[in-house]
């Protein structure tokens, strides 16, 4: 086991304003190699181990969010997530401080009151103790979290022996932040992706999950897998092994497994050969029944969708999700919850699979014309960016001022999600139709009126369960 | 474009149009409820200056100061930092900054058990109201126009 | 309201060897039309019209199993249960001597310690406390006991105002006593159904519940649905408006299905138009598993299967069945998983229809060989008898000595259960071949072989959660 | 009919064939184990007097009457009764009756959360073996033989 120095350490160009913690807690960084050496001597599988496993072995590996302020209470959460909840993988969920490089207010928060925290300041807390964290529990770790500009958290992440991490260059801006240019964002996680690949190197695979959620409501399955397939294909060039291809919810059971489904097809078309790539679902993202019951049915719903679509991973929701962050209880129960859906018991269950191939063959004509001129360009990054400035790629509800969120969906009568509008995307006469045809909205064009389709489009999973049989 | 709703499109408006100022607290980038009060307000014929997610006090203090007749400010905070992200409120107030009532709404603290301290450490800032349904902002924004003739006053 | 005494009541036969309650407590029993008023009075649905609404609303009632011995603690669980696990339903259960009319042992045990009583004694506590028990909750109640004579517990049940009430002169005897004869556990029924005759027409449907389940371990379904129709048949002739037909959960997933949704089809054929048939799933009645986890699947399993077979009410069972009577928490947390499966969301999950529709067939023509030469005997309950005791009716596992037990069911290989032997029933030759096709058992006739593969089969649900996938 | 196991079929056993007395407590009707431990112990050699179920200790004692020669009783009780279901025990034991090992096994107690206090008070009405596996009835069977002079010690 080598503990030498790593000289490129010091090639990573200067992040952000610094980590600005308690300089008494946080020793500097050790090196890459000696990172790889502890995670080998960890004696726990790495994430990228774990959804091979699961892949394997035919169930939906589960993983709750969580992250608190408090190292103590983190902790504490960790290890009553494991006993508890069994689950395969752990987050550490990052507040939202951390994210956007403001330091210093979560060390002022972390010293006033960390509970007011939203998440665990892993930069401020240092990877010392991102190792303890690490050590508490059997089951790897990743980071979740949302920051345009991740390299001080990735390093602290790697030194920390964490062997997962989420996040890209499209979908940890878009939906993160203000004001951030995507040429910044991209070229920070492909900083990151670097790294990765220096990491594989080093034998050490980091599962590189892509944030296809972005901004989780009525995304439309293409875009959202649009944007994971740009990202993967990004993060591959870089050396990344190990990708996780997160696809958020949508609602529509059919449209959500043809949607996971298409992801083996997407990496055998636009990945190199040898990346690992896993579908993982995100339990519905938008907003939440408040009753405790519905909610339950929501997240198992979610589950049984995950393992009928052939998801690698399920990353949990809680009841108390309109709420909150959950307690610890409603964490553990999302997860007993979804575990049932890898049920053996379910294997007699079955779909509507002419309506899903039906489904997948649109989602995967939607993605090819609307990544194919992007992977066309001389040089993807620089593509990237101009097609985002230009509308031809896009995202509905930016938080960001560098999308155009000219792309406005809308549910069809069957809760599908379709484009009402498409914006500057470069979508083929034929594929406008379908989506026209689909929706069918009828509805005046009136500001008032839109919105307010729109808001029962996004409120659907509030009044879904007023009625019995199929939610519309 | 239905969504667009930068800062760039407000300098020109008209005293006549009623105006507010609306945005999402600093660390904040949840953005839909954002975009749909924004929609709402302007269907009912406000002039919404929309400064969107991540906010500061400070910019907030900018484009009041570039619209003093709007009648408030109006801040969306869901993911549980509203107490933290205006930590600068008192002392923009007392700098003279955000002469105008700010109504503050959304998911107010970390955590699903919730309880009135929330609401109050927020007035303890200088936030004039509280609200969580949107639907109540007009009536509010309608209420809060007979005229104050100085800053409302600032507990704590 | 008329409160005038009953004349009718006393021509009721002399019951056992009378209640042996604590005197002072237990006032004599009112008329039948008293009762009826009181039930009118009441304010709550009877179970008739919980049932009725749930089929008119597409979806599974739900009812928890539960009696405790202290009638304090059973007002407190059902309130419990009512509060937190949100039943359709609720259930007494009665203590096992009262089943047996060993009413001076129920009243002894309450004496001495009513937490040694595994069920509620509801002679013993008196029809007064039950409609104390009755106006605790809102939902009604039905009496779930095991009684071969059950005619004083019925009045006193109806006098308690409780309107569904379950067994039956074959059902409740073959599996739940050694020695009393069909013919003397058939007349007691066939009071207790002429009773529910002259309530219909002093307007009060009582539900009667059929417990098709009998010895539960095992249970091939066309003898669960052959038993049903007989006594359905016999019960209809004294004048039973509502019958519930309840099938123990087997395990297998169409086959459970299939046998579900023959309960119309049966009811259509062998009974007089106007009787109302529910069907009714009881979740798995055999040994449970004794992993919460694995528990918590056959639940959610069996909660499905009701949903998908068209079952009008389900039976739950609690992650505790393998341990004893389960604590209220427990029963909460059954009827909570099992609510689940009723979810609106669910709507888009599909069955292999193809093999239902020929397992439906299967039973429906088995089912048809078994009890036609009996319907066609001059005299229904003699012809029963006699069929018992020659074997052409027959169940496994009798606990009575009054059923041969020549029938050997075992599971096939893909976990249905089929009649290895199939003693005196009058099964065609092509039934006789599918049954021995399917099962192609093969293995050795010798003893201790038999044993070992009948209790692997027996304990299906303890091992079947080792494998991912399929059970087998 | 490999089900078949009234108590008819036993006066005629011979003494050299080992022979137990098997059935089921008095209020209880779970009888899935018990056909499937007489088949065991038929499969491993003996003779056995199957009660089966709802078999009170008056029943058991006659059958061991019948059957004086007979090793042990062995009482299954699954539906949690077994301390009620045998409190004729200790009388029939003070009465000479049941001069032989009494085993009892199953499911001893109401409810799912069990203890130790369950086996003391069988044994307190001279229960004289308790078990949960039937796998080790024929071992425990073996061990019993070693003769005892007198009925075994009852306690309380
Ligand atoms: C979609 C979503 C996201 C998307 C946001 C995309 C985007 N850019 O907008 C993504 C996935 C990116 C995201 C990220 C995060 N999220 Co989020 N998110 C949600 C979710 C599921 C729905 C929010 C939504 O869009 N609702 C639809 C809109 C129309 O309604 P709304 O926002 O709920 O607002 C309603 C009211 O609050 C009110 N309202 C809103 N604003 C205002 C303003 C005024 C003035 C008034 C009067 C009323 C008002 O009106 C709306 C209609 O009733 C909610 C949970 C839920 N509600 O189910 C969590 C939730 C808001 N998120 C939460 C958190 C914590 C985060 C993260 C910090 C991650 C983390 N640590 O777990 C990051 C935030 C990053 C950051 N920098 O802020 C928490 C907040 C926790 C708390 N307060 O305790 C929630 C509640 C989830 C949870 N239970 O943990 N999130
Ligand atoms: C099938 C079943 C029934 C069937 C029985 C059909 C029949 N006639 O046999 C029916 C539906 C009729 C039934 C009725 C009732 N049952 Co029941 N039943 C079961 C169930 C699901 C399986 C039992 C079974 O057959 N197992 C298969 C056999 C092979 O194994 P076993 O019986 O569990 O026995 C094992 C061990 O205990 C041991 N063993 C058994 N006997 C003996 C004897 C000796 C000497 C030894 C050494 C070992 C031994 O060996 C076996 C293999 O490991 C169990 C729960 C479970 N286990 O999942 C409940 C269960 C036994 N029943 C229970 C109860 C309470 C009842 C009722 C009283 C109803 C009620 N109040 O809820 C009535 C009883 C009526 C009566 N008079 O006794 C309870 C007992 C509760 C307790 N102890 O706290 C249980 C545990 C269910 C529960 N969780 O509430 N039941």
């Amino acid at each position: 086991m080598s503990h030498q120095p790593d000289s490129e350490r010091t090639a990573l160009p200067p992040v952000g304003e610094g980590p600005g913690v308690a300089a008494q807690a946080v020793a500097p960084l050790p090196s890459l190699a000696e990172s790889v050496a502890y995670v080998r001597e960890l004696g726990k599988p790495t994430a990228a181990e774990v959804l091979g496993e699961a892949r394997a072995r035919g169930r939906v590996a589960l993983q709750p969010r969580c992250g608190v302020g408090s190292h103590v209470q983190m902790t504490t959460l960790l290890q009553d997530l494991e006993r508890h909840g069994n689950p395969d993988i752990l987050s550490l969920t990052i507040d939202s401080h951390t994210r956007l490089k403001r330091f210093d207010k979560a060390e002022a928060a972390l010293r006033r009151n960390p509970a007011d925290l939203n998440g665990y300041p892993l930069v401020t807390h240092g990877w010392q103790r991102g190792r303890q964290l690490n050590e508490s529990v059997g089951v790897p770790l990743e980071i979740r979290h949302g920051s345009p500009d991740a390299r001080l958290l990735f390093e602290t992440a790697v030194a920390s022996g964490i062997t997962s991490f989420e996040g890209g260059g499209i979908s940890y801006n878009l939906p993160y932040s203000k004001a951030v240019p995507l040429s910044e964002s991209l070229a920070a996680w492909r900083d990151v992706d670097r790294r990765c690949g220096e990491l594989a190197e080093l034998g050490l695979v980091i599962d590189r999950e892509l944030f296809g959620t972005l901004t989780a409501v009525l995304v439309p399955p293409s875009i959202s897998l649009a944007i994971s397939v740009l990202e993967a294909v990004a993060a591959a060039r870089e050396g990344v092994r190990c990708i996780s291809v997160a696809y958020p919810q949508g609602g529509h059971c059919e449209q959500d497994v043809a949607a996971l489904r298409t992801v083996p097809e997407l990496a055998a078309r636009y990945l190199p050969e040898g990346t690992e790539v896993h579908a993982v679902l995100h339990e519905y993202m938008g907003p939440f029944p408040k009753d405790r019951g519905d909610a339950e049915d929501l997240i198992l719903y979610g589950a049984l969708v995950a393992r009928l679509g052939g998801a690698t991973k399920l990353i949990t929701k809680t009841y108390q999700e309109a709420y909150g962050i959950p307690d610890t209880r409603a964490n553990i129960d999302g997860l007993v919850l979804a575990a049932r859906a890898n049920s053996p018991l379910l294997s007699c269950l079955r779909l509507d699979e002419d309506r899903i191939a039906e489904e997948r063959e649109w989602i995967l004509r939607e993605v090819a014309e609307i990544v194919e001129p992007v992977l066309a360009a001389p040089e993807l990054l620089p593509a990237i960016v101009e097609s985002f400035a230009s509308g031809r790629l896009d995202i509905p509800f930016s938080a960001s001022r560098y999308a155009l969120s000219e792309v406005i969906p809308r549910r069809a009568p069957d809760g599908a999600i379709r484009y009402q509008a498409t914006g500057g995307l470069p979508l083929s006469d034929t594929l406008k139709r379908r989506n026209e045809q689909a929706l069918a909205t009828g509805g005046g064009e009136e500001l008032g009126e839109m919105v307010r389709g729109l808001t029962a489009d996004i409120n659907y999973f509030l009044t879904a369960f007023d009625t019995p049989g199929a939610p519309r | 474009m239905p969504y667009e709703s930068g800062p760039q499109s407000a300098g020109s408006a008209e005293p006549r149009t009623r105006t507010v100022i609306l945005g999402v607290a600093a660390s904040d980038s949840h953005v839909v409820a954002n975009h749909l009060i924004a929609h709402a307000l302007r269907a009912q014929g406000f002039h919404v200056v929309n400064l969107g997610t991540c906010t500061t006090v400070g910019e907030f203090a900018e484009a009041h100061a570039e619209h003093p007749w709007a009648e408030a400010v109006i801040i969306g905070s869901l993911n549980g930092h509203a107490y933290e992200d205006l930590q600068e409120l008192p002392e923009a107030r007392r700098a003279g900054q955000l002469a105008c009532p700010v109504i503050v709404g959304g998911n107010l603290s970390v955590g699903s058990h919730k309880d009135s301290n929330d609401i109050e450490r927020l007035k303890g800032l200088g936030v004039d109201v509280v609200l969580f349904d949107p639907e109540e902002l007009p009536a509010t924004l309608d209420r809060l126009r007979t005229p104050v003739a100085e800053p409302l006053p600032v507990a704590s």
